[in-house]
């Protein structure tokens, strides 16, 4: 196994890399109407988070940053779960699944 | 890996990873079919599971192909399958606020390169400490010994969010 | 349609609710050309989710008029299309319609004759059994038995081949009697099947009956009890396994049936396990008949005497049978001619048939297949 | 040879080695798989099977395959081109890129993985990708049902499955699958022994992951006709049925490595020699199976009806003679050869026996309905491997701490205990199963 040897790629290029997720997670949720790509969308984020994590505990050589991205992982299950449950509730009352049409608090 | 010094493999590895996951991610966001979109995630998600993997990061390369790509996105292909979406599929896909939305990342990004470019010289502290090659090991000391409340949180949390998926589910709702 | 929709919705609990979100109740359609419906039966299933709301059976694909034919047929003209309404049980249909006209001159079959129609139409009993468990078991997943049951079925065909030359449509009886001798070595054919046959049930017994699976997928499934199974008319081993001791060979014993003792075999809960237990019963009964009748076979004529040209003395008779699927009646009316006025046939398959929605309903379309393959309906019978 | 290949590229050889040697096997060994399935079908059914294409049918896979390879290609109208195509490809390559993990000899390994066993676990629950996209793309309501239902059943049999894997996971102590081989050896006893109810929910949960058996709902649903397959036709087709298959062998070489010892000779290391030679005892007895079945076969020959079934009867008994000397010839040869090739016989039969079982219990018992499948799933399955998995570990815990020190032991309270929870389900199911019956008129 890789002695003390250096980062197989310099840090920033991986931070780089969650940016460019992280702009393309953001557009993704702020451009679609379809609330599951949303949904999608703050998936991709939340991976974004994740790459920058495990780089950085790479980095440091401990394993802190990778236990964190899987409380992210857990959490962003739990989160998919509760939100789907939610999309398919709506869609069996309102037949739609567009963010623009959920306007009613009370229908 | 054996990544000595950066080695042509390792270097060559992380441009694939990295090109498929923002390629596969920005046609995510761009499909019209909802489906394609999935998949185009999945692929993402693939991607940064071998960037973990070129990190040493084992325990979590299969953890994310497990939860994320084995659990959630199943899910997600469930939704959409049941939602049966193809009625939405000539419906326009993209809100009226488009632009403005562009405008608004390209800010956040451009904000974001800046602070980059110039925090750019703490980065390089040296060289990077050894990692412990036993991953998965070490993963499972720190989850139950060191992290132990934040794993019985979690757990809660997946408790709390089943039940109300199950309370969601239900006909009568 | 019986689309009277069932009021309190909350009766069939939560079945797996897998049809696709917003339609509240969707049409199957099991079509004619149906891997499991026994022939060209067509199925209109309203389904609530998973389970079944109301059923409708759409048949007359296999429709041919027989007994519209039979009024331009002599007596002894008819009775090959006779054969081909029960393909599967050709031999008890020929001697439903031979002992109908026989009543209808008078005349009686001699003992020799009545003897070796009994061994044969038990003989066809048990083909048809055999049929159905292999089929049945197919339709609910179990591979081998089929092949096990066509085996023993092989054994009868070869024994009614050599008596009568035909091995499903056999004609093998004529108004009167027998047409042939039974062959040489007919004796032993038929002592040599019964004595290893025993044994082969047990074979079938042990691949099923305490077959976890099996039992899970039959018991409770498409129930049918006492009084609707009196209500709806139904017969044969679907009325005996709802509780009801009726079988026409005892109630009033026809061809040499008196002779013999055997017993006959019923359930109480009319579920499918239960259809498939009478069943497999009725097989081990007919099996005792065989062997009894073989010992003596009378020796005599094999022909009464009622001339070459048949013309009954006007009139009317109706005479019913214990087929393999139910009671088959022959109602024959004739006006003095050779040619008969009037011959209706009271199908087992078609009236049984009519008990298929009172099962299906309420249970999971799963089991539907199970329910056509336990009712044992035969298409040629329904739609004559 | 190192000195040819430059220095980086070195670690790389050999696996993508055995790659292209697994890649090409496989399709083949499907393929033999699938007339090995219909001949002992046929065996149990007092049948004979294939036998027109090549003497005994032996040649019936390549005809298959080359129907299949010609057959029309029907693509549904308005279906999803783009997931239409991808949907079996993406079955058969998680399926075969599953094999990078599995040691089928001490040597014959692509990667050994640190994680291997969660590896391989991981792709596997990649292949409901296959079948959800398959079914969707094919544009018709039954396929999509069909999709939907064999998803719900892959993915509440993948946690029993893998709950069963836990079980054994705890006394091997290492994800590496060599690890787990090693440990066996080193204990002793085959994991089989000691966790047996873990082996049978994961016989039970394998069975249902590759859609086999009691558990083929999906496709053989009388109203589903083909489930999510339907639609497909040709090679594509093919490239599914591939896929299964193998799945099938994957989920047996993991069930091998983790009950039934790997590559390891029974009575591994009851080492007595062979009349002072240095053969262990035990280790001639693949050249004795050899010889035997040569013998049979050259018994048989002459016997054949058919002049060129003579030859194959005769060329068979020469392939068995060749094998049999090649056992031999290894048990002289140096160390690791003859580790490598006992090893990968041992585990190639052991794998054979599991498919055998999958055969075996496919001809005998019917199909479940979907919702006893699911409910055997949940209600039973899993909380019995949950508590195997709890029950297993405080065993194992006792066993250090107070040093029981007997392998057996284990073995006999965890049976004992989880008979207890078993009947304790079953009642509960019973009368469950009572319930849904009563109420109904």
């Amino acid at each position: 196994m890789p002695g003390a040897g250096v980062l197989p790629m310099p840090v920033d290029n991986y931070l780089l890399l969650s940016l460019a997720l992280f702009a393309v997670g953001v557009v993704g949720v702020l451009t679609r109407r379809n609330v599951i790509v949303m949904l999608m969308s703050i998936e991709l984020i939340l991976n974004a988070v994740n790459i920058n994590l495990v780089a950085f505990s790479r980095y440091w050589g401990s394993v802190d940053g990778q236990i964190f991205a899987i409380f992210i992982i857990t959490d962003a299950a739990a989160e998919a779960a509760v939100a789907l449950g939610i999309i398919l509730a709506f869609f069996r009352n309102r037949e739609t699944v567009l963010a623009d049409e959920m306007d009613m608090l009370k229908w | 890996m054996t990544g000595s010094a950066a080695s042509p493999i390792t270097s060559v590895l992380f441009y694939i990873f990295a090109l498929m996951a923002v390629a596969s991610a920005v046609l995510m966001v761009t499909r019209r079919n909802i489906i394609h979109s999935a998949v185009f995630l999945i692929t993402t998600l693939l991607a940064t599971a071998g960037i973990f993997l070129q990190l040493e990061a084992e325990f979590l390369f299969v953890v994310q192909i497990i939860l994320y790509v084995g659990g959630i996105m199943v899910l997600f292909v469930f939704v959409i399958m049941l939602v049966n979406l193809d009625v939405s599929l000539h419906l326009i896909q993209f809100n009226r606020q488009k632009y403005v939305a562009g405008v608004l990342a390209f800010v956040l990004t451009a904000q974001l390169l800046i602070a980059f470019w110039v925090g750019r010289s703490s980065l390089n502290l040296g060289d990077a400490r050894a990692m412990d090659p036993k991953n998965t090991e070490a993963v499972g000391q720190a989850l139950f010994q060191r992290y132990m409340l934040p794993f019985e949180i979690a757990s809660i949390l997946l408790l709390v969010a089943m039940i109300g998926a199950v309370v969601m589910a239900k006909r009568r709702v | 349609m019986s689309d009277t929709r069932t009021d309190d919705r909350s009766k069939f609990g939560e079945g797996v609710n897998a049809t696709v979100l917003g339609a509240d109740e969707i049409i199957l359609n099991m079509g004619p050309q149906h891997p499991s419906t026994h022939g060209v039966l067509r199925v209109k299933l309203k389904l609530d989710g998973e389970r079944v709301v109301g059923s409708e059976c759409i048949i007359g694909y296999l429709h041919r008029g027989v007994e519209k034919i039979a009024e331009h047929r002599s007596y002894q003209q008819f009775a090959p299309y006779v054969d081909r309404m029960d393909y599967v049980a050709a031999v008890s249909n020929g001697l439903g319609y031979c002992e109908a006209i026989e009543k209808l001159l008078g005349a009686e079959a001699p003992p020799r004759a009545r003897v070796v129609r009994t061994i044969l139409t038990e003989l066809q009993r048990i083909a048809s059994h055999l049929l159905w468990l292999g089929t049945h078991a197919l339709d609910i997943g179990a591979l081998t038995p089929v092949f096990y049951c066509f085996r023993e079925r092989e054994e009868i065909l070869k024994i009614f081949e050599k008596y009568c030359g035909a091995r499903l449509t056999t004609h093998a009886f004529r108004i009167g009697g027998l047409q042939y001798e039974t062959y040489d070595g007919f004796e032993q054919d038929v002592k040599r099947f019964c004595e290893d046959f025993d044994k082969k049930v047990d074979e079938y017994e042990t691949l099923l009956t305490e077959n976890r699976i099996w039992v899970g997928r039959t018991k409770g499934v498409g129930i049918l009890s006492a009084e609707d199974a009196i209500a709806l008319a139904v017969t044969g081993p679907v009325l005996r396994a709802s509780g009801i001791k009726w079988d026409i060979r005892k109630a009033a014993p026809y061809a040499a049936y008196d002779q013999y003792e055997f017993d006959i075999p019923t359930r109480q809960t009319g579920d499918t396990y239960d259809r498939y237990v009478v069943r497999m019963e009725e097989m081990r009964q007919s099996r005792r008949i065989c062997l009894q009748a073989i010992e003596n076979i009378p020796a005599g004529p094999i022909m009464a005497r009622i001339g070459k040209v048949l013309k009954p003395p006007p009139g009317e008779v109706y005479h019913a049978i214990e087929a393999p699927k139910g009671e088959l009646g022959y109602y024959v009316v004739s006006d003095g001619t050779t040619q008969p006025y009037r011959v209706r046939v009271r199908p087992p398959s078609f009236i049984n048939l009519q008990a298929f929605d009172k099962m299906a309903r309420g249970s999971l379309v799963a089991d539907v297949v199970a329910i056509i393959g336990t009712i044992d309906i035969v298409l040629g019978e329904v739609d004559r | 040879m190192n000195h040819l290949i430059p220095p980086s590229i070195l670690p790389y050889v050999l696996p993508v080695l055995y790659g292209v040697v697994i890649v090409a096997v496989l399709p083949l060994l499907a393929g033999y798989i699938v007339l090995l399935e219909r001949k002992v079908m046929a065996d149990m059914q007092a049948r004979l099977g294939p036998m027109r294409v090549g003497p005994h049918g032996l040649l019936q896979p390549i005809a298959d395959a080359l129907k299949l390879l010609i057959k029309e290609d029907i693509i549904p109208v308005k279906a999803d081109l783009f997931l239409f195509w991808c949907a079996p490809v993406l079955s058969v390559t998680m399926a075969l890129l599953a094999y990078a993990a599995i040691p089928f000899g001490p040597a014959f390994q692509i990667a050994d993985l640190n994680v291997g066993l969660l590896f391989i676990l991981a792709i596997s629950s990649l292949g409901i990708y296959g079948i959800v996209l398959g079914g969707w793309a094919s544009n018709s309501h039954y396929s999509l049902l069909g999709a939907l239902r064999s998803a719900a059943q892959l993915v509440s049999y993948e946690t029993a499955a893998g709950l069963a894997l836990v079980s054994a996971l705890m006394l091997a102590g290492s994800l590496s699958m060599k690890d787990i081989v090693q440990a066996q050896y080193d204990q002793g006893v085959w994991f089989i022994f000691v966790v047996p109810v873990g082996f049978f929910i994961y016989l039970v949960g394998s069975i249902a992951e590759t859609n086999r058996a009691p558990f083929d709902l999906p496709e053989a649903e009388s109203e589903l006709v083909a489930g999510y397959m339907t639609e497909y036709s040709g090679f594509r087709w093919a490239l599914y049925f591939l896929g299964e298959y193998a799945n099938m062998v994957v989920v047996a070489s993991i069930a091998t490595t983790l009950f039934l010892g790997g590559w390891l000779r029974p009575f591994a290391r009851y080492q007595d020699h062979l009349f002072g030679t240095s053969v262990e005892l035990l280790d001639i007895l693949p050249t004795i199976l050899f010889l035997g079945v040569a013998v049979y076969s050259f018994w048989l020959a002459p016997k054949q009806p058919v002049k060129i079934q003579k030859i194959v009867m005769a060329l068979v008994g020469g392939l068995c003679l060749v094998l049999a000397v090649g056992m031999a010839g290894a048990l002289f040869a140096p160390d690791a050869v003859r580790m490598g090739v006992h090893g990968a016989f041992w585990f190639l039969a052991k794998v054979f026996t599991y498919i055998y079982a999958f055969l075996w219990i496919r001809f005998t018992f019917p199909r479940y309905r979907f919702d006893q499948l699911m409910r055997l799933g949940w209600h039973f399955l899993i909380p019995l491997a949950l508590v195997n998995v709890v029950v297993v570990g405080t065993t194992i815990v006792l066993q250090q701490n107070w040093d029981w020190r007997h392998p057996m032991l284990t073995a006999i309270v965890t049976t004992a205990i989880m008979l207890g929870v078993a009947a304790f389900l079953g009642r509960e199911d019973k009368q469950h199963q009572a319930a849904v019956e009563a109420p109904e008129p």
